[in-house]
């Protein structure tokens, strides 16, 4: 546990504070030179002293902290992860493709040279300035295209569902992020949280009637079958996923997710005696084998990572938007800023289940870290959010390189793998589970 | 001798009258030259005898006559089998060998298509390169070649 | 002033309303999509009983089921799902 | 049409069409597919989009200048198509006999070299079809080594231009024998990968194994040709059976497989690309001194045909000349053109998601199926 870096409150009543401050200055300097209106008599100071009483009670300084608090981490854990993960892969396939792959930086752009006072500085830009880039901002100018491009809807579709779907797909998929913790204080939903799986789960779930509605509304043939196939499959790999989880939530006991992840960050001999001699915590900073669940609840975590795979329609199993078939699947009516919403979302879809997939079984946000010595503070470093991402983009970068190198299987092949050998595998973790706990292997 | 020698003289024994002409036109090909009317009977034979390959269906336009030229194939007894069928210019039509090999459905559409033969039995003789709507069997030789260019130009000319 | 009270009402006037659209909603998806939106609703209200297993589980059942029934009315509906242009003439 | 509208109104299945703009066609044609459920009930193909007037427009052109056109049948296999041509002039000609050697293996260099191109064309295009982007990547970047050959032989790009009635337009360059060498020991090496990427994955198996059957029968019936009827198991390399050029003086062995399936098509394919380059280093390595050109003449009467093995099948030309400069019919069998008329009868019953799979394989050219 470390301290916060800053105080929200505090700040936001200086904040407050200042603005109030300001309103007032203005006031009086624009009523003050009016004479005879008598509002503000000069020397009043508080021409609005009601409101700035309301606005300074902690009722609404502390919403407003909330509010602060709140757009950070969505700021944080969707807008920004989405550009780095966007990024990450297109990146890293480019070179699986003996390529370099994109490469729209800030070196791009030559016009910075330009500028008198800061021209000295990006001169070296101007030679090759597309060439010189990190394609960091290459899904930004993408964004920007999108935003920019004609929101079509299709003569005959269904304008209700149709306008309604994308955002029934967007907003679930952000539901995610409410309960998906990176670290022990990074959460909207708090510490202790007895059903953030649950509530994890629930918000995945819904997003199949989006998807169908959207498929359905767009009165294509393609999006009809594309959206018929991401519901069959989607359907048939959430309960594999529930299952797998059902054997992990027997090990741990708990639905909560900080519960599993402290509970993970423990070492192994602590719950299972028989192994003590991978070592034990003793003193503070020793190595040991931590009791990740994927060590306990392998098969399980087998299944719960493939069912994640699906659940992304990443290219194994992207049938529904199989662009050689369909065109684009269920999407293929969407264009501009619609598109790219329910497009870039399956990013977000890919943290989420990532994020979920580091937090069942790969320990969460703990990992072996220092206290920095900093006067008043104390630090942990790497602190958690990098260790949670570390591991979360690590499990991104094995499912990127997974859906490059293998072509998309069919959908009943997709359908057989689902319901034949995962929920089979499934059952027998669930069954490995209660044996653990049953003949006191597991404590 | 040969193979091919071997499949001529098959020929010229089964079909004493009906042959024009053959003639040998390398180690592995011959050429047979016969009247339209003959034609069914030698491709059942042809068939019979295991030349299981249609390679190809040309229609030729020689002002006087057409002829529909068929290059049948053994891959067995590798050998080649150059039909060249002859018809009446007033009269274009032939019998369909589609039943006797699938593989003539498109030539023999094609043909219809571009030289204007019909190909009598074939189920479903339609166009197939040029629209539905086309009227006329571009290569006939009476079918002038700079129509469309004369058309652009004056197109053209006329700032269109 | 009572939230629970204040969100209660929302949740159950959305509920009714909801429930009204999927009778009278003409279309087989619009029907589904109210549908949907009631199911989720009763879900808040078991959450907002202090019942939040129930309301998830209720969520993640029905966000579930919702889909399975909308397709099985359109494959068991001989009704036409799609415009079809030429059908018009 | 009618039908069409009828089969609509039955209400069980419904028609999709697979192009003229679809991702699974590669160039400009319609394969208008009836589904019920997943399930192909019948397919009809249409082209006739690309559909240009080769055959026509050869006919007021002096046979050397018809080359241009037959170098455009195909852009990813010109030279096997203008060499196609070339063959059945020097026969309409009477001077088969009289081709300079050299000439005749740097045919076969050119050929080869070109139908590894073309194959590499189609492993990018089949890529992903199946969902395998990192295929296609692999692929280009291999093709682009042999186009550089390519170039270097023949001076261009795309397009090639390079037989002749008589031999080749020009000789090969200094350094050309040993950056052929190089690279095609290279590419060699790069076939192993190929087979990690594709060959030996399981889901890749999944996808193409034991689908789009054509048996040596239903094959030989509908005129299929080339690598997808010898994936059936029939030997049809027009190369061993009517040897053209120097092929008779090189050792090789046909690629053939007897499933008849898509993974067959593709197993045939890569074979191929093996016996093309072994072929290459063959011929180079026998590449007599001599004349590359005689002296065609310029007129001819009479017909003449002659088929050789394209990268997609059989290529037959037939010509006939009236004693003009100008060759008075010219008739194009485009290999493509007659497996499109299989079709139908391969993808009956099989699944809307196969159809590509089957497709791909098959390997479209627009360009030659349409003239």
């Amino acid at each position: 546990m470390s301290d916060h870096l800053i105080d929200l409150y505090p700040l936001c009543q200086g904040l407050i504070a200042f603005v109030n401050d300001l309103v007032g200055r203005i006031m009086n300097a624009v009523a003050g030179g009016i004479e005879g209106i008598g509002i503000a008599p000069p020397g009043a100071g508080q021409p609005l002293r009601d409101q700035a009483a309301l606005m300074n009670s902690p009722w609404v300084i502390g919403l407003i902290a909330w509010l602060v608090a709140i757009q950070v981490m969505i700021l944080w854990g969707t807008a920004i992860n989405l550009l780095v993960m966007m990024w990450m892969e297109r990146k890293f396939y480019s070179r699986l493709q003996d390529r370099v792959g994109i490469k729209i930086g800030l070196t791009s752009m030559d016009f910075l040279a330009r500028i008198p006072i800061l021209g000295g500085l990006f001169t070296n830009f101007v030679k090759r300035p597309s060439h010189l880039g990190t394609g960091f901002l290459q899904n930004v100018a993408d964004g920007v295209k999108m935003v920019q491009k004609e929101n079509l809807t299709p003569a005959k579709a269904d304008a209700f569902t149709f306008h309604a779907a994308p955002v029934l797909i967007a907003s679930s998929t952000l539901l995610i992020f409410a309960a998906l913790p990176f670290s022990d204080g990074f959460t909207i939903m708090q510490s202790p949280n007895p059903f953030g799986i649950l509530f994890i789960l629930a918000a995945f779930s819904l997003a199949p009637i989006g998807i169908l509605i959207a498929g359905w509304s767009s009165n294509n043939k393609y999006t009809l079958i594309g959206g018929m196939r991401s519901t069959a499959m989607l359907m048939s790999y959430e309960i594999p996923m529930i299952l797998s989880l059902i054997a992990v939530v027997v090990l741990m006991g708990t639905l909560d997710p900080f519960e599993i992840v402290h509970r993970q960050a423990q070492p192994i001999s602590a719950s299972i005696s028989q192994l003590s001699f991978l070592g034990s915590a003793g003193a503070d900073g020793a190595i040991y084998f931590p009791n990740w669940n994927i060590f306990t609840a392998f098969p399980a975590f087998l299944v719960f990572a493939i069912a994640i795979l699906a659940e992304q329609e990443r290219i194994p199993f992207d049938l529904p938007e199989a662009e050689a078939e369909l065109v684009e699947g269920w999407l293929t009516e969407y264009s501009g800023m619609r598109f790219g919403l329910v497009f870039g979302f399956k990013w977000l879809r890919g943290l989420a289940g990532s994020g979920l997939l580091v937090i069942l079984f790969l320990g969460g946000w703990t990992g072996p870290h220092i206290t920095l010595p900093l006067p008043g503070l104390s630090l942990a470093f790497p602190f958690q959010e990098l260790w949670f991402m570390v591991k979360v983009y690590l499990v991104f970068m094995a499912y990127v390189w997974i859906s490059w190198s293998f072509p998309r299987i069919r959908i009943d092949q997709i359908l057989n793998i689902g319901w034949k050998v995962l929920i089979p595998i499934a059952l027998l973790a669930i069954f490995l589970s209660i044996a653990l706990r049953a003949f006191g292997v597991y404590q | 001798m040969g193979v091919a020698e071997e499949v001529k003289g098959e020929l010229e024994a089964k079909f004493p009258k009906e042959l024009k002409s053959s003639q040998v036109l390398r180690p592995r090909a011959i050429r047979v030259r016969i009247d339209r009317k003959d034609l069914l009977p030698l491709a059942k034979h042809l068939k019979a005898a295991g030349f299981e390959h249609c390679s190809c269906i040309s229609a030729v336009d020689w002002v006087t006559r057409y002829e529909s030229v068929y290059h049948i194939t053994s891959w067995r007894r590798n050998v080649l089998v150059e039909i060249v069928a002859e018809i009446p210019h007033d009269d274009p039509v032939i019998d369909s060998v589609y039943a006797v090999w699938h593989g003539a459905d498109y030539h023999e559409r094609e043909a219809w298509d571009l030289m204007g033969i019909r190909y009598e039995g074939h189920p479903n003789l339609e166009r197939i390169l040029l629209p539905r709507d086309f009227q006329y069997h571009p290569l006939r030789k009476d079918f002038p070649q700079e129509v469309d260019r004369q058309y652009i130009s004056r197109r053209k000319l006329g700032g269109g | 002033m009572e939230w629970d009270l204040v969100a209660f009402i929302a949740f159950s006037t959305l509920e009714l309303v909801a429930a009204v659209l999927v009778v009278t909603s003409k279309r087989l998806v619009h029907s589904v999509f109210w549908l949907a939106v009631t199911l989720a609703t009763i879900g808040g209200i078991y959450v907002l009983l202090r019942a939040e297993f129930i309301g998830l589980v209720q969520i993640i059942v029905y966000a579930g089921a919702v889909p399975i029934l909308f397709l099985f009315g359109i494959m068991l509906t001989r009704r036409k799902i799609m415009e079809e242009p030429h059908e018009a003439e | 049409m009618a039908e069409v509208g009828a089969a609509a109104e039955h209400g069980d299945s419904m028609w999709i069409n697979m192009g003229p703009q679809h991702p699974m066609t590669h160039g400009l044609w319609n394969l208008k597919v009836r589904v019920d459920g997943e399930i192909v009930v019948e397919a009809l193909p249409e082209i006739g989009y690309l559909h240009r007037g080769v055959e026509k427009i050869s006919e007021v052109r002096e046979f050397h200048k018809v080359i241009a056109l037959t170098d455009r049948l195909c852009y990813v296999s010109s030279i096997t198509w203008s060499h196609a041509y070339c063959l059945a002039v020097e026969e309409l000609m009477g001077v088969t006999d009289q081709i300079p050697p050299r000439a005749r293996y740097l045919r076969v260099i050119s050929n080869e070299l070109q139908r590894v191109a073309s194959h590499l064309m189609w492993l990018a295009a089949y890529g992903p079809d199946l969902g395998i982007l990192t295929g296609l990547l692999w692929a280009l970047r291999d093709r682009e080594l042999f186009l550089d050959l390519i170039q270097a032989m023949t001076g261009m790009r795309m397009n090639q231009n390079y037989p002749r009635p008589g031999g080749v337009r020009n000789d090969i360059p200094a350094t050309f024998e040993r950056d052929c060498t190089k690279v095609v020991k290279h590419f060699m090496g790069k076939l192993d990968e190929y087979e990690d990427l594709l060959g030996s994955n399981k889901t890749f198996h999944m996808r193409t194994k034991g689908v789009g059957v054509i048996s040596p029968e239903e094959g030989t019936e509908w005129g299929v040709t080339g690598p997808n009827l010898r994936a059936s198991g029939v030997a049809c390399d027009l190369r061993k059976l009517d040897p053209y050029d120097a092929y008779d003086e090189l050792s090789f062995e046909q690629a053939l497989d007897k499933d008849g399936d898509s993974f067959a098509r593709y197993a045939v394919r890569m074979e191929e690309m093996r016996t093309s380059c072994d072929l290459v280093l063959q011929a180079l390595k026998k590449l007599p001194k001599g004349p590359y050109r005689m002296k065609a003449p310029r007129r001819a009467e009479g017909e003449a045909y002659r088929r050789t093995e394209d990268s997609r099948g059989e290529a037959l030309f037939y010509v006939c000349g009236d004693g003009s400069d100008r060759p008075y019919r010219v008739k194009i069998r485009s290999p493509i053109f007659c497996t499109m008329s299989a079709v139908p009868t391969i993808m009956r019953g099989e699944r809307v998601a196969d159809v590509i799979s089957i497709m791909g394989s098959l390997d479209v050219c627009v360009g030659e199926m349409d003239k």
